[in-house]
C-alpha cells in the first residue's frame, strides 16, 4: 500500500510536470506581449523593454521554463505579472471560496443523483423512472450560464430569497452550487440507476431476497454499496469538469474563487497566474483520483486486498 | 401419483403450476401444469436439462420470479398448508429465509462481495428471529461449525473475495439453515464447483438434512449427483414434468423416452473399461497410428508463468508458474486427455501449445519449434494447429456472419479466392451437420451445440492436423454434449486429427481419449495410456478424483 | 434502419429523432425559411432609443441589440453549431477511438505512454485548455471546432481503452488469434466493428456536449466570429439583456437545450439498441 | 518672468471645497458609509504601477502628489505643494511642500520623499508602467537605462522644498506631477513591505485603506489628519470586487449598493433611464474619451488617403451612438469636446455613402476590397464593430470581423502591417491628463508607429512632429491659449490625412444610490472616474 501510494505520488508529480510544460508551451506561444500589457498605453518602448527585461520575458524559453521549474520545486508558483505579488497568496486567497462552491455542488449533485438513481432504478420502467430520467436529461443538457442567470432572476431577483451575488454567508452559496450540481446530477442519476439496475440484476442481491430482507435493507445495505464504485470513480473525474464550471458560475455570480482569478489574468496575459490556476487545477483533478482511489477499497474489499 | 390417506402430509405441495413470461409477442408459457410433493425428511431431486423450467419452479416456490418478466398464471404452491402463491409481498418476505432457504449455483457470485460474512450470516437470523448482535453471531458461529469450516470466529470477520468457492458454498449453506427452514431449495448448488469439492458438499448436505430436519429439494442437471442424493426424483423437459417416482424405478425402468435418452446420454465413467481406443462411433474401435510415427505435437519442460512483466513503477511480481516442467506427445489421429481441477494448468498448457500465453520449454508443433517465433511467424504453423474454446458463445465475434467467422482462417492464410472459400464454408458446415444457410446467420441464433459445431468447423478450415479442444463440451447439455463428441470422433476417424482434449470431467476424458495425463498444481501427476490410468491409476490422486464422480446409478451409491 | 425502427418504438427517443432532424432540415433550409439576412442589421429593427424589438408579427422571434432577426438567426446558428457539433465531434471521437483502441490493445511502451498522455490531458481543466488554445489560434469556426476536439478526445479515448481491454481478453479474440490472425486484421475486422456503436453513441452524445461548448466558449468571448450567428455567440452577445430583452437569452437557451436534448436522447437510444449486451445470449 | 500662480493654497482649498452652485441640491454632510461595486478585482494599489481605470481613482484617494485637480473639473491646482514657481525657460520648477502634511503612518512628509517616490516609478526595478511621464526630467535616461537610481534632475535643498531640472521644457509637466506614478510614497514602508506595497499601501491621501480580502473586497476609511480640513466626506467605503455589472446594478435597485463602478451595461440602461427614480440613479457625464478605428497607412490599401478617407465617409456615426443607446456623441476629430484645444468649428468628413463610394472609384476601388476590422471580444464592442463591418459593406467593403482578447488585439495593432483596421472600443484612449498633447504621442506620433507601440494607425508625419513639438515646448503659463490652440490645429490637420476614423465620444455613466448626494460630475471625474474625496451621503 505505501508503495503504491509512493508510486501514485510519483505518477502524480510527472503529470503535473506535464501539464506545466504543456502550458508553459502554450503560454509561450501567445501572440500578446505581457510586457506591453503591464506597461499599458503611455508607456515608451524603452520602459516596455525594462519590464520585459525585469521579468525575464528577454530569456529563451527553456531558460524560462528552467527558472520557473526551479520556483515550483520550491513551492513557489511566481510573481503575478500584474498585480506584483505572489501568485501562491492570490490563489490560496481565492481557494478557499472555489473549494467551498465545489463541494457544495459536489455535495448537490451526488445526494441529488443518488437519490434520483436509486429511485429510478427501484422503479424501473415505471413512471417515475422516466421522469427522473427525462429530467437528469435535461439536466445535462442545459446551458449552464443560462441556468446561472435563471436561477438568479427568479430567485434572487424576482423572489429575492437568495442574495444576488458575493460570498459569506450560507446563503449565499445556495444559487451556484444549485446551478453547478442540479445539472451534473443528471449524470449521476442516469451513472447510479445503470449501476443499480446492474446490481439488482446480481446473484447476491437475489440471496438476499431469498433470505426475506426488506426491499429497504437490500437497496441501503446490499446493492447502494455495490453501486457505489463507479460514483467514487466518477467525483474523481468530476472534480475536472467542475474546475470548468466554476469559470462560468463564479463570473455570473460573483463568487470569489480562482475561476475569476483565472479569467482576468487570461484577459490580462498575466502568464504566472494563467500557470498557478492551472496547475492547482490539475492538482485538484489528480488529487480527486487519488481520493477516489483512496476510497474505493473503503467500499468495496476486493480492492484492499489488492 | 397420489399421496396415501396415513401418510403425514407434505411439507410443500406444488399444484398444477403454470408460469407465464412476458414477451413482445404476448405471454408465453414456460412453466406448464407442474405439480409435486415434497415430503418430511426427504430429497426431492429435480432434473433437466437446460430450459427445462427447473429454476423457475424453484424461483416460483421463493417468491422470487423478476415481476418485470415471469408471472404465475395458475396454480398453487402450498407450504405446510399455507398458500405462497397468493401471500403479499411482506408475508412472503417473512417466510423467506425463515420457512423456505435457497442455496443458489455460483457461490463466488451469490455473497455480497462488500459484506461481510458475519454481516451476511447474521442478516437472516436478525430479521427472522429479532435476536440481537451477541446472539445473532454465536447462532452464526455455530452455523459456521456445523457447515465444517475451520476458524469460524475469523471468518465472520473475513469478506467472500477471501473464500474458496467450496468455503463460500459452505456459508451459503449455513446461512440458508441458520433459520432452521423446513425446505431448503438448493439449485445446482455444487455444478460451479470441482469434482471432489462438490462429493464435500453433496456429503455435507445429506448430513444437515438429518442434523437440520429439513427437507430438501435440489435441482441439477447431473444425473450422477440425483443418483447420488435423491430420494424421489421430478424429470423436466421444457416446462413440464415428464416423469416423476422414487429414484430406483427412474434409474431402473424409466418410463419416459426423454427420461431414457437423457439416461443414456449421460457418460458413465468406466463405461469403457478394456480397450485402448475411443469406441469408433457406432462401430468398432478405432486404431490409433502405429507408434512410430512422429508426433504431431511434442511438448517439453513446458513451465509458463502468469503475472505482469515490470512496468514503469511496479516490480515485476515473482509468480509460481502456472505451469511446470510439462511434457508429452501426440501422435497423429490419437487423443490425449488433459484431465485435472481448476487451477491444475490444464488449460494453459492447452493455451501455450499453441502460443497464446508466453512460455519456455520446448513445443513443436509438426515439428516445427514454435518457442521462437513471432506472431507473423507462427502463421504458418497455425495452419496445423487449431483451438476449440469452452464457451462457444464467446469464441465467436457476435457481430459476425457464422459464414464469414468460418472463413476467417480461410481469409487469414490466404486459401483460396471468394467464391472457393464460400464452396468450402458450406462444405464445413454440412461436415459439422449444419445447413448451408446456416452461413448468413449469426452466433446468437444458433443453440449452444450448434455453435459449437460452428466451432469446430471454423478450426477445421484449414486442414489442421492438431485440435486443441479446452473443455470443448464443458457448457452443453449432456444430450447435446454426447452429439458433439460423436462428431468430434468422427472427425478424427475421418480426417487423422489428433485432439489435445482438456476437460475436468473424466468421463468425458474416458470417452475421448488414446492417453490421458492428469495435472495438479501446474504438473502432470499421472500420464499414460486411457486403460493404465483409468483401470489402474497409480498416483492416490488420480483415485481421489475417480473416486469423487458421482455415478449415476443409485444402487452404488455410497450408504448416507 | 433498424436502429431507426426500435427508436419509433420509444417515446422519447422519438421525440429526440424528430426535433433532430427538424433541427438538421431547418439548419439546411435555413435560406429558404429565414424571413431576412441574418446580418442585417435593420433600421427598423431597433426602437428609437436603441433597444431590441420584442417578438411580433414582423419580426417572429423580435430583434436583437444591433436590429438583426433572432429568428433568421437562429435558423443560419443551427447550422454554425450543428457544424461544429459535427466536425469537432468527429474529429474528437476519431482521435479518441484511434488512441484508446491504440492504448487498449497495445501492451507495452507504446499503449503505457499513450494512456499516461491521455492522463495527463484529463488532468488538463478543460475549459481552461480551451480559453488558452482559442485565445492562441485566434477563432474561427474552424479553430473553434478544433479547440473542442482538442479538448474532448480525452473520455472517448479513456471509455474505448476500457472496452478494447475488455474485447481483447474477450475468447473470440484468444480464437482469431489461435487462427493465426494478425494484429491489423484483429484491430480492424474485430475490435473495431465492436466499438462502432460505442463511436455512434459518442457521436451523438458528444454533440449535445459540443454545442453546450461552443456557446461557453462563446459566453466568453471565444467563440465563433461575429457576425456569424452561432446559437453561442448569440446569446453571449446579449446575455446581460436577460432582464431587458429575454427573448435573446432565454430563446436561444432553449433552443440550444431542446437541441442538446434530443442528441441526448438519440443516443441513448441508440446505446440501448446498439449495446451487444442486449443482443443475442438468450 | 517668475509668475507665481496660485501661490495661495487657501485659494485653491476653497476652490476645492467650493460645490458647484449649479448641481448643489442640498448641502454636503460629513459621514456616511457607502458601498461600491466592480467587476474586475483590484490589481494593485501601488501608485508607481497601477494602471487601469478601476484602481486609478482609489490610488488617487490613498495617496497625495503635489498638483491635482478641481473635483469634476480638468482645471490643476496645487495639493500637497502649497505652491509652486516656474522658471521662465520652463525647465526649473520649485516646489513648496505643504506644512504638516503627514502619511498615515505618523509620519510628516518631507522632499526627499518626492523624490524617492518618482525615482521609484522610474527605477526600471520597480516594473512600473508610468516611467516615461517623467521623460522630461534631467538623467531620467541614466536611471531607466539602469546606470543609476537616483535623477539628478530633482533636488531636495530643504525639507520643504522640492526642486526639478528638466532637460527639455515641457507644458505638460504640472499634469505630470498630478498623474498617480507622481504619488508620493514613505520608503520606510515600501521597503516594510517587501515587495507587496500594492497590497499594503500607505500614503498622504483622503482615505487609508484599512481592509483586504482578496477577491472580495477592500475597505477604505476616511484619513482624519488629511492636511484639508473637512475632506474626505464620506467616512468610509467598501470596494466590492468581482460583481457582475448587470447584478451589482439589481443590488443598486435594490439599495444594497451606491455605486455601481462599471457604470450601466446597456441592457439596463434604457429600463433605468425611462424608470421613474431613473434621474436619481443615473449619472451621465463627459470624459476625456474618443472612440475611433485606426486605419493602417502601412497596409494596403489603406496606404492610399482617399481609402481612409472614403472609409470616414462611410460609417454611420449616428446609428452607432443610438446602438449604444445615445450614450454617446459622434465624433468627427481625434480629441474629444472637453480636451483643452477641442474644435468645435471642425466638422470632419460627414456621413455620405455615395461620395465614399466615388472616393474609393477613384483610388482604384470601384468595387470595394476585403480587409479585416479587430475588435476586443466584450460587449458591447464586438456588436460595435459588426455595425462597422455592416456600414462598409454598404460601400463595397468586405471586412471581417475579429474579435479576440483585449491582450491579442494590442498585441496586433503593435506589430507592423498586420491589422488593417482596429475599433479601439474597449482599449479607446481615456486621457491620462487633460492636456492635448496625451492624446498625440503615443496614438497618432511617429515615436508610437512602431513595434510594440500605440499608434494603430502607423501615421508617421514629421511635420505634425515637428508643431507637436514646439506647441510642447510653449510652457509658459502665459501662453497657454496659443498653445491650445496650436494642439487643436494639429488634431484637425491630421484628419486631412485621415489615419483614423473618430466615431464616438463616449459619456461616462455611473449609477448611483439616490441617498449619493454630489455633483454629476465628482462620479465621472474626467481625471478620477469617481471622486472619492468629494462624493458624499445626502443625510
Amino acid at each position: 500500500m505505501a508503495f503504491l501510494l509512493l508510486r501514485r505520488l510519483v505518477q502524480t508529480a510527472l503529470i503535473l510536470l506535464g501539464v506545466a510544460a504543456i502550458t508553459f508551451l502554450l503560454l509561450y506561444a501567445l501572440p500578446a506581449d505581457p510586457a506591453r500589457m503591464i506597461a499599458g498605453r503611455s508607456a515608451t518602448a524603452q520602459t516596455v523593454a525594462n519590464i520585459r527585461r525585469e521579468l525575464g520575458l528577454d530569456q529563451p524559453l527553456l531558460v524560462q521554463f528552467w527558472t520557473y521549474l526551479q520556483g515550483l520545486f520550491q513551492g513557489d508558483l511566481g510573481r503575478s505579472y500584474a498585480q506584483k505579488t505572489d501568485v501562491g497568496a492570490l490563489i490560496a486567497a481565492r481557494l478557499p471560496a472555489t473549494l467551498i462552491l465545489m463541494a457544495a455542488g459536489i455535495a448537490v449533485e451526488v445526494v441529488l443523483g443518488v437519490f434520483l438513481g436509486v429511485l429510478a432504478a427501484v422503479r424501473r420502467g415505471g413512471f417515475v423512472d422516466r421522469f427522473v430520467m427525462m429530467a437528469s436529461f435535461v439536466g445535462v443538457s442545459a446551458p449552464q450560464f443560462v441556468a446561472a442567470l435563471l436561477l438568479l432572476y427568479v430567485f434572487a431577483v424576482t423572489l429575492a430569497w437568495f442574495p444576488m451575488s458575493g460570498f459569506g454567508t450560507p446563503a449565499h452559496v445556495v444559487l451556484p452550487a444549485l446551478t453547478l450540481g442540479v445539472l451534473g446530477a443528471g449524470w449521476y442519476a442516469r451513472m447510479v440507476r445503470s449501476a443499480m439496475i446492474d446490481v439488482l440484476n446480481q446473484d447476491y442481491v437475489r440471496t438476499a431476497r431469498a433470505k426475506g430482507l426488506s426491499s429497504a435493507r437490500i437497496i441501503f445495505r446490499h446493492a447502494l454499496p455495490n453501486a457505489l464504485l463507479p460514483i467514487i470513480a466518477m467525483i474523481g473525474i468530476d472534480i475536472g469538469q467542475f474546475m470548468s464550471g466554476v469559470v462560468v458560475v463564479e463570473a455570473v455570480y460573483g463568487w470569489p474563487g480562482i475561476g475569476q482569478l483565472a479569467w482576468q489574468a487570461i484577459q490580462q496575459v498575466d502568464i504566472p497566474i494563467i500557470m498557478g490556476v492551472t496547475l492547482v487545477s490539475a492538482l485538484a483533478i489528480v488529487l480527486g483520483n487519488l481520493l477516489a482511489d483512496i476510497l474505493a477499497p473503503l467500499v468495496d474489499p476486493r480492492i484492499r486486498a489488492r | 401419483m397420489t399421496a396415501s390417506q396415513s401418510a403425514p402430509p407434505p411439507v410443500l405441495s406444488v399444484d398444477r403450476l403454470c408460469v407465464d413470461a412476458r414477451t413482445p409477442e404476448g405471454a408465453k408459457r414456460v412453466l406448464d401444469e407442474v405439480s409435486f410433493e415434497l415430503k418430511f425428511g426427504e430429497t426431492l431431486c429435480i432434473a433437466g436439462e437446460s430450459g427445462s423450467g427447473k429454476s423457475v419452479t424453484s424461483l416460483a416456490i421463493m417468491g422470487l420470479l423478476p415481476k418485470a418478466s415471469l408471472r404465475i398464471a395458475s396454480g398453487s404452491i402450498q407450504l405446510a398448508g399455507r398458500e405462497l402463491s397468493r401471500l403479499s409481498n411482506s408475508a412472503m418476505r417473512s417466510v423467506r429465509g425463515s420457512d423456505v432457504a435457497m442455496v443458489f449455483q455460483e457461490p463466488m457470485t451469490s455473497l455480497n462481495p462488500v459484506m461481510s460474512i458475519g454481516a451476511q450470516l447474521t442478516e437472516a437470523i436478525r430479521e427472522h428471529q429479532g435476536s440481537e448482535g451477541g446472539a445473532a453471531e454465536a447462532v452464526a458461529l455455530r452455523m459456521l461449525d456445523a457447515v465444517h469450516i475451520t476458524e469460524p470466529a475469523r471468518r465472520l470477520m473475513q469478506y467472500p473475495h477471501e473464500l474458496s468457492g467450496g468455503m463460500r458454498q459452505r456459508v451459503m449453506i449455513a446461512m440458508a439453515l441458520s433459520c432452521r427452514p423446513k425446505v431448503l431449495i438448493a439449485d445446482e448448488p455444487t455444478t460451479a464447483l470441482d469434482v471432489t469439492v462438490q462429493a464435500q458438499i453433496l456429503k455435507l448436505m445429506k448430513e444437515l438434512k438429518q442434523e437440520f430436519g429439513a427437507s430438501i429439494i435440489l435441482i441439477t442437471h447431473d444425473m450422477g449427483v440425483v443418483a447420488q442424493m435423491a430420494d424421489r426424483v421430478v424429470i423436466m423437459q421444457q416446462g413440464r414434468v415428464v416423469e416423476q417416482g422414487g429414484v430406483l424405478p427412474i434409474f431402473e425402468a424409466p418410463k419416459a423416452p426423454y427420461t431414457r435418452e437423457l439416461l443414456a446420454a449421460v457418460p458413465r465413467l468406466g463405461a469403457h473399461a478394456g480397450t485402448d481406443a475411443p469406441p469408433r462411433v457406432g462401430s468398432e474401435p478405432l486404431a490409433g497410428s502405429p507408434e512410430t510415427a512422429s508426433p504431431v505435437l511434442a511438448v517439453r519442460g513446458l513451465e509458463v508463468h502468469y503475472g505482469k512483466k515490470a512496468g514503469w513503477f511496479s516490480k515485476g511480481k515473482e509468480s509460481r508458474p502456472a505451469v511446470s516442467d510439462v511434457s508429452f506427445e501426440i501422435l497423429p489421429g490419437q487423443t490425449l486427455g488433459l484431465v485435472g481441477e481448476s487451477g491444475s494448468g490444464k488449460s494453459t498448457t492447452g493455451k501455450a501449445v499453441l502460443g497464446l500465453v508466453p512460455f519456455s520449454g520446448e513445443v513443436l508443433v509438426d515439428g516445427c519449434d514454435i518457442g521462437p517465433l513471432s506472431q507473423r511467424q507462427m502463421r504458418p504453423v497455425r495452419r496445423s494447429a487449431q483451438m476449440i474454446f469452452q464457451d462457444p458463445y464467446a469464441s465467436l465475434d457476435p457481430r459476425m456472419a457464422v459464414g464469414a467467422a468460418i472463413a476467417e482462417p480461410l481469409i487469414i492464410h490466404g486459401i483460396g479466392n471468394r467464391s472457393e472459400q464460400e464452396d468450402r464454408v458450406a462444405d464445413l458446415l454440412r461436415r459439422v451437420g449444419l445447413g448451408p444457410d446456416a452461413a448468413s446467420r449469426y452466433p446468437h441464433e444458433f443453440s449452444g451445440g450448434q455453435r459449437q459445431r460452428i466451432c469446430i468447423a471454423r478450426a477445421l478450415a484449414v486442414n489442421p492436423k492438431l485440435i486443441v479442444a479446452d473443455e470443448s463440451v464443458a457448457a452443453l447439455d449432456v444430450s447435446v454434449r454426447a452429439r458433439v463428441l460423436d462428431l468430434m470422433l468422427e472427425l478424427q476417424e475421418t480426417m487423422g486429427l489428433a485432439y489435445l482434449f482438456v476437460s475436468h470431467d473424466m468421463a468425458v476424458i474416458e470417452r475421448m481419449s488414446h492417453h490421458v495425463a492428469v495435472m495438479r498444481g501446474g504438473r502432470i501427476v499421472e500420464m499414460g495410456t486411457r486403460r493404465a490410468v483409468f483401470e489402474d491409476p497409480k498416483e492416490p490422486y488420480t483415485r481421489a478424483l475417480m473416486a469423487a464422480v458421482p455415478i449415476p446409478d443409485p444402487a452404488l451409491r455410497a450408504v448416507a | 434502419m433498424q436502429a431507426v425502427k426500435a427508436m419509433v418504438r420509444q417515446p422519447a427517443a422519438l421525440f429526440g429523432l424528430i426535433v433532430v432532424v427538424l433541427v438538421v432540415v431547418l439548419a439546411i433550409a435555413a435560406p429558404l425559411i429565414a424571413p431576412y439576412s441574418p446580418d442585417e442589421q435593420m433600421f427598423d429593427g431597433l426602437t428609437l432609443e436603441g433597444a431590441p424589438l420584442p417578438p411580433s408579427a414582423q419580426f417572429l422571434l423580435g430583434t436583437d441589440t444591433l436590429g438583426r432577426d433572432l429568428f433568421s438567426r437562429l435558423l443560419y446558428g443551427a447550422r454554425t453549431s450543428l457544424v461544429i457539433g459535427l466536425v469537432a465531434n468527429g474529429i474528437a471521437v476519431t482521435i479518441g477511438l484511434l488512441i484508446g483502441i491504440l492504448s487498449g490493445y497495445m501492451r507495452g511502451i507504446v499503449g503505457g505512454a499513450l494512456m499516461r498522455f491521455t492522463d495527463l490531458m484529463m488532468a488538463f481543466p478543460a475549459l481552461l485548455l480551451a480559453i488558452v488554445l482559442a485565445a492562441l489560434l485566434r477563432p474561427s469556426l474552424w479553430i473553434v471546432a478544433m479547440v473542442i476536439a482538442l479538448v474532448n478526445w480525452v473520455q472517448v479515448a479513456r471509455i474505448v481503452y476500457t472496452e478494447t481491454r475488455g474485447l481483447v481478453e474477450r475468447d473470440f479474440i484468444l480464437a482469431e488469434r489461435s487462427l493465426g490472425a494478425g494484429h491489423g486484421r484483429i484491430l480492424f475486422h474485430h475490435i473495431l466493428p465492436h466499438l462502432i456503436p460505442t463511436a455512434i453513441v459518442w457521436g451523438t452524445l458528444g454533440i449535445a456536449t459540443t454545442v453546450l461548448l461552443e456557446a461557453t466558449l462563446s459566453f466568453l468571448g471565444i467563440g465563433v466570429q461575429p457576425p456569424t450567428p452561432s446559437w453561442g455567440n448569440i446569446i453571449f452577445e446579449s446575455q446581460s439583456y436577460f432582464q431587458a430583452a429575454p427573448w435573446l437569452v432565454f430563446i436561444p437557451g432553449a433552443v440550444i437545450l431542446l437541441t442538446a436534448l434530443s442528441f441526448n436522447l438519440v443516443g441513448d437510444a441508440l446505446r440501448d439498441i446498439l449495446d451487444p449486451t442486449q443482443r443475442g445470449r438468450g | 518672468m517668475f509668475k507665481r500662480w496660485l501661490r495661495n493654497s487657501t485659494v485653491a482649498t476653497a476652490l476645492v471645497l467650493a460645490p458647484l452652485p449649479a448641481f448643489a441640491q442640498d448641502a454636503p454632510k460629513q459621514g456616511g458609509d457607502i458601498v461600491i461595486t466592480y467587476k474586475d478585482d483590484i490589481a494593485t494599489l501601488d501608485p508607481a504601477i497601477g494602471y487601469d481605470w478601476v484602481n486609478w481613482s482609489m490610488i488617487k484617494s490613498l495617496f497625495s502628489r503635489l498638483m491635482d485637480y478641481t473635483p469634476g473639473t480638468t482645471e490643476l491646482v496645487p495639493s500637497l505643494a502649497e505652491g509652486f514657481e516656474v522658471a521662465p525657460d520652463g525647465l526649473t520648477y520649485t516646489f513648496k511642500l505643504r506644512k504638516g502634511a503627514k502619511f498615515t503612518n505618523g509620519r510628516e512628509i518631507v522632499a526627499s520623499d518626492v523624490k524617492y517616490s518618482i525615482e521609484r516609478a522610474v527605477d526600471p526595478k520597480t516594473q512600473g508602467p508610468g516611467a516615461g511621464f517623467f521623460g522630461a526630467i534631467k538623467g531620467f535616461d541614466d536611471v531607466t537605462g539602469g546606470k543609476t537610481t537616483t535623477l539628478e534632475g530633482i533636488e531636495a535643498p530643504d525639507a520643504s522644498t522640492v526642486v526639478f531640472h528638466l532637460s527639455r521644457p515641457d507644458a505638460t509637466f504640472l499634469h505630470v506631477l498630478a498623474v498617480n506614478f507622481a504619488s508620493v510614497v514613505p520608503k520606510e514602508a515600501v521597503e516594510a513591505a517587501a515587495g507587496d506595497f500594492g497590497k499594503k499601501p500607505v500614503g498622504s491621501g483622503t482615505f487609508i485603506l484599512k481592509d483586504w480580502t482578496v477577491g472580495q473586497s477592500l475597505t477604505f476609511e476616511r484619513n482624519p489628519d488629511y492636511f484639508i480640513k473637512d475632506m474626505p466626506r464620506i467616512d468610509k467605503f467598501t470596494v466590492e470586487v468581482g460583481q457582475e455589472p448587470l447584478v451589482a446594478l439589481l443590488r443598486l435597485q435594490k439599495g444594497e449598493v451606491d455605486i455601481a463602478g462599471d457604470g450601466i451595461p446597456p441592457a439596463k440602461f434604457l429600463e433605468i433611464k425611462n424608470s421613474p427614480e431613473g434621474a436619481d440613479i443615473i449619472v451621465d457625464g463627459q470624459q476625456l474619451h474618443t472612440g475611433y478605428v485606426t486605419l493602417n497607412t502601412k497596409v494596403k490599401p489603406f496606404d492610399d488617403v482617399k481609402v481612409r478617407q472614403a472609409v470616414n465617409m462611410a460609417i454611420n456615426k449616428e446609428r452607432i451612438t443610438r446602438i449604444l443607446n445615445g450614450r454617446a456623441t459622434p465624433a468627427n476629430q481625434p480629441l474629444p469636446p472637453l480636451m483643452p484645444g477641442y474644435d468645435k468649428g471642425f466638422t470632419g468628413y460627414a456621413f455620405d455613402v455615395e461620395k465614399a463610394k466615388a472616393l474609393l472609384a477613384e483610388a482604384g476601388h470601384p468595387d470595394g476590397f476585403e480587409t479585416i476590422l479587430y475588435s476586443t471580444n466584450t460587449d458591447p464592442q464586438p456588436r460595435i464593430a459588426q455595425a462597422i463591418q455592416q456600414d462598409l459593406a454598404a460601400v463595397g467593403i468586405k471586412a471581417e470581423v475579429r474579435a479576440l482578447a483585449q491582450a491579442n488585439v494590442i498585441a496586433a495593432g503593435g506589430t507592423e502591417g498586420e491589422a488593417p483596421m482596429i475599433w479601439s472600443g474597449g482599449m479607446a484612449w481615456i486621457a491620462d491628463f487633460p492636456d492635448p498633447s496625451n492624446f498625440y504621442g503615443p496614438i497618432l506620433g511617429c515615436s508610437g508607429a512602431v513595434q510594440g507601440g500605440w499608434n494603430w494607425s502607423w501615421y508617421c508625419n514629421e511635420d505634425l512632429d515637428a508643431r507637436a513639438i514646439a506647441a510642447d515646448s510653449m510652457s509658459d503659463p502665459a501662453k497657454a491659449g496659443e498653445r491650445q490652440a496650436a494642439w487643436g490645429k494639429i488634431f484637425t490637420d491630421i484628419m486631412a490625412d485621415a489615419p483614423w476614423v473618430p466615431v464616438t465620444n463616449e459619456r461616462r455613466v455611473v449609477a448611483k444610490s439616490p441617498r449619493m448626494g454630489g455633483a454629476g460630475e465628482i462620479y465621472v471625474d474626467p481625471t478620477r472616474v469617481i471622486n472619492y474625496d468629494a462624493i458624499y451621503v445626502k443625510q
